[in-house]
């Protein structure tokens, strides 16, 4: 395999975007500046900064160029500052157990278990053979119900734990827009705090956390049972 | 830097050379010990015997007082004290025991006491024995002594945790840091018969007395010890156990913070050697010829006993 | 089946058939009295039981999950539980964001000899459920719809990417075409303002490679697809980490 | 599906705090159950008897039974329904005595549970399926871990039963602790006398292989297959030419050598053959204390060997055996006594351990088995037996018996009246524990015709006095007074443990051991010769503390497994092993990954990689079930849909 890469200056967050242009019958054209790009619709321009329309990933991105690439053009991009809490997880922390679930009961309402968000994971190494629709195993009943549709993100958030880049592609695709990246960045999130600050897709030759182990492991410690 | 104080009902009579000394010892080492007001005997009488609940009651006092005096921590001579008060403050875990003690004293006792130690253990956690050393005028070097703990000051371990129970060092540490030399002593955690002094005299005389010949047979110059009642009976009865043994000791039985102020050359009447039933001047005016004979060698030399000989 | 409604709550123990079912039932034969919540699932080993199997216990009414196996350097199948202590911990770090108290669930080691240590262990766990009360149910509390806050500073310039060496990059491409059965990138879409995967095949594929802000998506997810031909592919930064997971994995 | 349930009484084990009636009429509502019944004894022969009927009767393709523990009795049950024709893997238990009726007398709340297990289990079974076992070959060949008494009679019984026994031992001759005795209780026969003539054998019999000055370095494989990589240690004498003339010995200026094999009562020489019953016969060169060696110069021996034997440059070796299955016999040592300080913590030259006092009374010890003082050599006239110095003592760790010293103590009372006719034996007991056969009329003996003094009570200080005599402070707890008696001798009883290094064996056998690593046995009572791994049985004390006769007898029980293992020319492997569904696996190779035996591969199935389980290599921990993504790989018997049938039961809201 050959790795192209640029660096990358930031990727729009087509959902707010389209939320701004309202509705439209066709795009005219689009026009760039360095700091965005101005969308003419039916005649109508709508300037978009990328300071304010960029995906909720672009702004804690550490990673602006190729960690691993077999040609890379263009200048390496300064970052400055570790990555804060993204938006996502923030809003989850904001809130308190009974809220949460009160959420994701609302946000799996909404839920069409279209699995776009699985079909958009470079992850999914399961592709066809998803747990989702089969009987043997037969981890889950096809009822549209939030109850089975959580449970299908945690089943994707869990066979993605130490292995998600946080690439934001489920979210992304998300026809209806529910922030399914808190469940995965909250997974990161203990990752990084149990394994050393571990990040997935830094280095090809680390094992997945999950898939190795320590005789004593520095950060889980055994509770007493006084 | 000051400490909280309790100094038993022995301190004030039998053992008063035992308090003069470990006043005189903690002052040449900066350690001022301040009496809890008003405090009262820890019940080391037979009362603990006879009513476990009096008896903490007794203690409890004075433990309440310390820890009203925002005392961090209660410092005591002697060993059946601090027995006593630590068993009490270890008692008073148990909330049925608290409330009836409570009720005898008329009022709840603080709900936090301070931690109760001996002297010696609080001179061991303010400085290490390289700061006694330092302050050895008059190194205890050529001096033959046997350490003597007897049987309350490491036992029951988990209540007095002082080391190895049937093998304690700390006063070893401190006297060798004087510079004496320390015999190895097996019995120094046998029982002097303190307890039975009263009832059962010819036992009592016999334990101290095997006590005593051990010491006299590996040559020491004097026994060291850290308990009134161990001192008493090895001092006060020494003609009692030489009965019982059919010989005559000549052993002299000094307080550890006696010992201390001899190396500390500290003014005699302060240590109160005078007190003592055996006469320690035997081993005062040996001290005296030791160190005389050194003056006498080259000053190299004179700078190392300085140092305590170590 | 109902639980005894008032006196029990739903407690599902996991337990390893080598040590800690052998504790739980040493700690029967001393008659070592219990309460009597807990219902145990036997499997071979901690390592065998699937986070998955607890969410969807949780999930599904369980007021509480305890999960026991070997000692760590006791396993019956020498590193089961190894791995099972690092998935239960993330898992248990991982409830609290569904909305679920990570107290409800609890992993421990219990060995075939600890009777005492097993009473101890299920006697507190189940107090703690009591205390907890009754798990609240997904389906419970009315929908609460929050939006992110999208107002973020970024750790770096944002912008268009106009003065990105895209010419020479084609360039590039071309000189490895060769060698290559495709290279994965993007191209315009049905309007200027979407783009769509582009595999290129030939020079004139790769003359029509864009980039800029609308490259949205992630071209790492064809890879599998080309598993076992020679594949290039141009990449974001983050796009670049998922190559790489991929590569560990293969 | 047509299943059966029957809800076990265990007379009133069970029956006592749970309703049993109820359960069986809850559990004919389950779906598929077609029958349930509530036998008195299940276990029993009737209660078999009556499973296999119902199972004609009613036709049932599967049987669920609730009652004790399936660690007991699954086993049995299972060839029950076999019996009835029906495949061993559809039976299922629920386990309502340990779990439920002994652990609470509430019989609402047991009664609703033991109905709860039972529907799990039903629900379970409905997703069973036949398993078929494979089979596959035995390498008829044993490896038996020490040499000591047990490890010896294991090793005999084995080769006279026709199989090549590997005999590996860390010392550089057989014999174990037995070797270092005088004599035996309670029959006061010379030890070396009915050792020797097995340690003979040992040697002599064209089964046996002995590897001595060895040690176990790594096992690999399984029951029936293990390959054990051995160490042999450098003795810088080669084996194969020594002659055990015992020249270098002679001529050997090393004199000060501590000599182990006498428990440090006396010395030897740098190069030396451990005691003249020696098994291999064999020389070994000490190297901490061997000139050539350490300075470089010297070389004596070298030059009195008349077959030139010697080699300086001799190094360890790595050699590697295939064996089928293998016995344990590791034994014991004595725990570090010096933490009694009260006893002198071993700077008194005159209070020994008891083993160093039979190599003091034993014809070949360093005094030539007359009773010396290691201090200055007298004759012992009043001699102390201590007993229980580090047994059944909490404060140094050691809260268990040590089983046979109460035995010794009372045959080196009588020995030490044998060798000193005026001298006086006094014991401190705490109990006196002569259970075995011949045993307390012999502590009598001890007692009444050689008049040892037994004072029941600890000794709280021992020291030396005046007349170098030592002083042993104790209580007579029966006559509630301190006791005081002067010694010239004082022996030690000192308790027993498991023998250096135990742990890491077990880890190497992945078999378990204690706090005190003593190995475990599969069943405290049924298995005590058995490991929960396949093919490792134990023999003698490294299982837990016993005596020689006992040592024996378990050695003959641990090679009575072996014969009968090896009785078959193949043996069955579980079926409970993971199974790959090739239509599901992706190849994403985690499996491979994370499997602790390296019992998955990668295979190519129709031009696509495929993860491929190797049976007799699986041990069925379902490890890579749960690492599956998509449950490609499946734990037979423990599968996702099997465990989430079970979850499913008990959470449905």
């Amino acid at each position: 395999m050959t790795i192209f890469a640029l660096p990358c200056e930031g990727t729009l967050d087509m959902a707010r975007v389209n939320q701004d242009l309202g509705r439209y019958t066709k795009i005219d054209g689009v026009t760039y500046d360095e700091a965005g790009v101005t969308i003419t619709a039916d005649g109508k321009d709508h300037r978009f900064c990328m300071t304010d329309y960029a995906q909720g990933k672009c702004y804690g991105c550490t990673t602006p160029s190729a960690v691993l690439a077999d040609t890379l053009l263009g200048q390496p991009v300064k970052v400055d500052g570790a990555a804060g809490t993204p938006p996502e997880l923030a809003l989850l922390d904001s809130m308190s157990l009974d809220e949460r679930l009160a959420f994701w009961r609302g946000q799996m309402d909404r839920c069409l278990r279209c699995y776009a968000c699985r079909n958009a994971c470079p992850m999914c190494v399961c592709r066809d053979y998803c747990v989702s629709d089969s009987r043997d195993p037969h981890w889950m009943t096809q009822e549209d119900s939030a109850k089975e549709k959580l449970f299908f993100q945690t089943i994707h958030a869990m066979h993605l734990a130490g292995r998600c880049t946080g690439c934001g592609e489920c979210q992304r695709a998300c026809p209806v827009g529910i922030p399914i990246m808190a469940l995965r960045q909250q997974i990161a999130r203990a990752v990084a705090q149990l394994f050393d600050g571990y990040q997935p897709g830094l280095n090809p030759d680390e094992v997945p956390p999950l898939l190795g182990y320590e005789v004593v492991e520095k950060n889980i410690h055994e509770r007493d049972w006084k | 830097m000051n400490f909280a104080y309790y100094p038993g009902c022995s301190a004030r009579g039998s053992s008063k050379d035992y308090e003069m000394s470990t006043q005189a010892v903690c002052k040449a080492l900066d350690m001022r010990l301040v009496d809890i007001p008003d405090w009262n005997c820890c019940g080391s009488t037979p009362a603990h015997a006879v009513d476990t609940e009096l008896s903490a009651a007794l203690c409890v006092r004075n433990l309440d007082i310390a820890a009203q005096q925002k005392a961090e921590v209660l410092l005591t001579p002697c060993p059946s004290c601090l027995s006593n008060l630590r068993m009490a403050a270890k008692r008073m875990e148990n909330p049925a025991f608290r409330s009836r003690v409570d009720e005898l004293l008329d009022g709840p006792s603080a709900k936090e006491f301070p931690p109760v130690t001996s002297v010696m253990q609080g001179i061991a956690a303010q400085m290490d024995m390289g700061a006694i050393t330092a302050r050895v005028r008059q190194s205890l070097k050529g001096l033959k002594l046997v350490a003597y703990y007897g049987c309350l000051m490491s036992r029951p371990a988990e209540v007095m945790n002082f080391g190895d129970p049937e093998n304690p060092t700390l006063m070893e540490e401190m006297m060798s840091a004087c510079g004496a030399e320390m015999l190895d002593f097996p019995l120094k955690t046998a029982c002097c018969g303190a307890s039975f002094g009263i009832p059962e005299r010819p036992m009592t005389a016999k334990n101290s007395g095997r006590i005593l010949e051990l010491a006299t047979r590996l040559g020491a110059d004097a026994i060291v010890v850290a308990c009134p009642l161990c001192q008493m009976n090895l001092d006060l009865r020494q003609d009692q156990a030489s009965a019982a043994m059919d010989t005559k000791f000549r052993m002299p039985v000094l307080y550890f913070t006696q010992m201390m102020g001899i190396a500390f050359d500290l003014p005699e009447k302060e240590l109160g050697l005078n007190k003592l039933c055996v006469s320690a001047d035997g081993l005062i005016r040996k001290l005296g010829e030791l160190r005389r004979e050194e003056a006498a060698k080259p000053a190299e030399q004179k700078a190392k006993a300085a140092e305590g000989g170590r | 089946m109902p639980v005894l409604n008032g006196k029990e709550l739903r407690i599902v123990g996991f337990l390893c058939n080598w040590c800690s079912y052998g504790g739980a039932d040493t700690a029967g034969v001393a008659r070592a009295t219990q309460p009597t919540d807990l219902r145990v699932i036997r499997v071979p080993c901690s390592g065998r039981i699937d986070p998955l199997f607890i969410v969807k216990a949780l999930l599904n009414g369980a007021d509480g999950v305890l999960v026991s196996g070997c000692h760590p350097r006791d396993c019956h199948y020498a590193a089961g539980n190894f791995y099972a202590r690092r998935r239960l911990e993330v898992l248990k770090q991982f409830l609290p964001v569904l909305g679920i108290d990570e107290r409800r669930f609890e992993y421990t080691w219990v060995s075939a000899s600890e009777g005492q240590r097993w009473q101890q262990v299920v006697t507190v766990f189940t107090d703690r459920i009591h205390k907890l009360g009754p798990a609240p149910q997904l389906d419970d509390p009315e929908p609460l719809l929050k939006i992110a806050d999208m107002a973020l500073t970024s750790l770096r310039s944002l912008g268009t990417g106009q003065k990105a060496a895209l010419a020479e990059l084609k360039e590039a491409i071309k000189a490895k075409l060769p060698e290559l059965d495709c290279v994965i990138g993007w191209q315009q879409g049905y309007d200027a303002a979407h783009t769509v995967p582009l595999f290129m095949k030939t020079p004139e594929d790769v003359d029509k490679l864009v980039w800029g802000p609308f490259n949205v998506n992630n071209p790492a997810v064809y890879l599998p697809t080309f598993k076992g031909k020679k594949v290039g592919i141009v990449v974001k930064g983050c796009d670049s980490r998922s190559v790489v997971e991929l590569l560990q994995e293969t | 599906m047509r299943i059966g349930v029957f809800i076990c009484h265990c007379g009133s084990n069970i029956a006592g705090t749970v309703d049993c009636a109820k359960v069986a009429a809850i559990a004919r509502t389950y779906p598929d159950v077609v029958y349930a019944d509530d036998p008195m004894y299940t276990c029993a022969e009737p209660g078999q008897a009556a499973i296999e009927a119902a199972i004609h009767e009613h036709k049932l393709d599967g049987v669920v039974v609730a009652s004790c523990s399936p660690r007991m009795h699954e086993p049995t049950f299972r060839r029950t329904v076999e019996r009835a024709g029906l495949n061993r893997y559809m039976l299922e238990m629920a386990n309502i005595r340990e779990h439920v009726s002994w652990i609470g007398k509430d019989m609402e709340a047991n009664t609703n549970k033991a109905a709860e297990l039972v529907q799990l289990a039903v629900e379970k079974l409905r997703n069973n399926k036949p398993l078929m076992a494979k089979s596959f070959d035995v390498n008829k060949r044993v490896l038996v871990i020490g040499g000591g008494v047990a490890g010896i009679q294991a090793a005999l019984d084995c080769a006279d039963g026709g199989v090549p026994v590997v005999l590996v031992e860390r010392e550089a001759t057989i014999g174990g602790k037995m070797a270092k005795l005088d004599k035996t209780f309670p029959t006061v026969d010379c030890s070396a006398c009915i050792l020797g003539p097995k340690m003979v054998d040992v040697a002599q019999h064209s089964n046996i292989t002995l590897y001595a000055y060895s040690e176990v370095e790594d096992i690999s494989g399984y029951v029936g297959n293990f390959t054990v990589k051995i160490r042999k240690r450098s003795t810088y004498v080669d084996w194969s030419l020594c002659t055990g003339c015992g020249a270098c010995t002679e001529k050997c200026p090393a004199k000060k050598t501590p000599d182990a094999f006498n428990e440090l009562t006396g010395t030897t020489t740098a190069i030396t053959i451990a005691f003249p019953q020696a098994i291999p016969k064999k020389a070994v060169i000490n190297p901490q204390f061997c000139r050539q060696l350490l300075k470089g110069k010297c070389g004596v021996c070298a030059k009195v060997c008349p077959t030139g034997a010697i080699k300086y440059d001799m190094e360890d070796e790595i050699i590697t055996e295939e064996v089928g299955s293998i016995v344990a016999a590791t034994g014991y040592d004595l725990m570090d006594w010096t933490v009694y300080k009260e006893y002198g913590g071993g700077t008194y030259p005159d209070v020994i351990t008891s083993l160093q006092y039979e190599r003091l009374l034993s014809a070949s010890g360093p005094t030539g088995g007359h009773v010396k003082r290691p201090s200055d050599g007298r004759e012992p006239k009043n001699i102390v037996f201590v007993q229980c110095v580090g047994s059944r003592d909490k404060s140094v760790g050691r809260p268990y018996c040590s089983g046979f010293c109460c035995m010794y103590t009372a045959k080196q009372a009588i020995l030490t009246k044998d060798h000193i006719p005026d001298s006086k034996s006094f014991v401190f007991y705490m109990d006196i524990r002569a259970p075995g056969k011949m045993y307390d009329e012999f502590t009598r003996r001890a007692m009444e015709e050689y008049g040892t003094e037994y004072i029941r009570g600890r000794v709280s200080q021992i020291y030396p006095d005046a007349n170098g005599q030592m002083t042993v402070m104790g209580v007579d707890t029966l006559l509630g007074q301190p006791v005081e008696i002067k010694a010239d001798l004082v022996v030690l009883a000192v308790g027993v443990e498991a023998s250096k290094g135990s742990p890491q064996l077990a880890e190497k056998l992945r078999i378990s051991y204690d706090s005190y690593g003593f190995f475990m046995e599969s069943h405290v009572k049924l298995k005590p010769v058995e490991t929960n791994t396949a093919g490792v049985y134990l023999a003698g004390v490294c299982q837990g503390v016993k005596d020689i006769p006992a040592s024996v007898a378990q050695g003959s029980a641990a090679a009575a497994k072996v014969l009968a293992l090896f009785s078959k020319d193949k043996l069955e492997s579980d079926p409970q092993i993971a199974q790959v569904d090739i239509r599901r696996c992706v190849n994403c190779g985690k499996c491979i990954r994370c499997c602790p035996f390296g019992a998955i591969k990668e295979v190519e199935i129709r031009g696509e990689g495929k993860a491929q389980v190797i049976e007799t290599v699986c041990q069925g921990c379902g490890l890579c079930t749960s690492t599956c993504p998509q449950g490609a790989i499946q734990l037979s018997h423990a599968t996702d849909n099997q465990i989430l049938a079970e979850v499913n039961a008990l959470c449905q809201c």
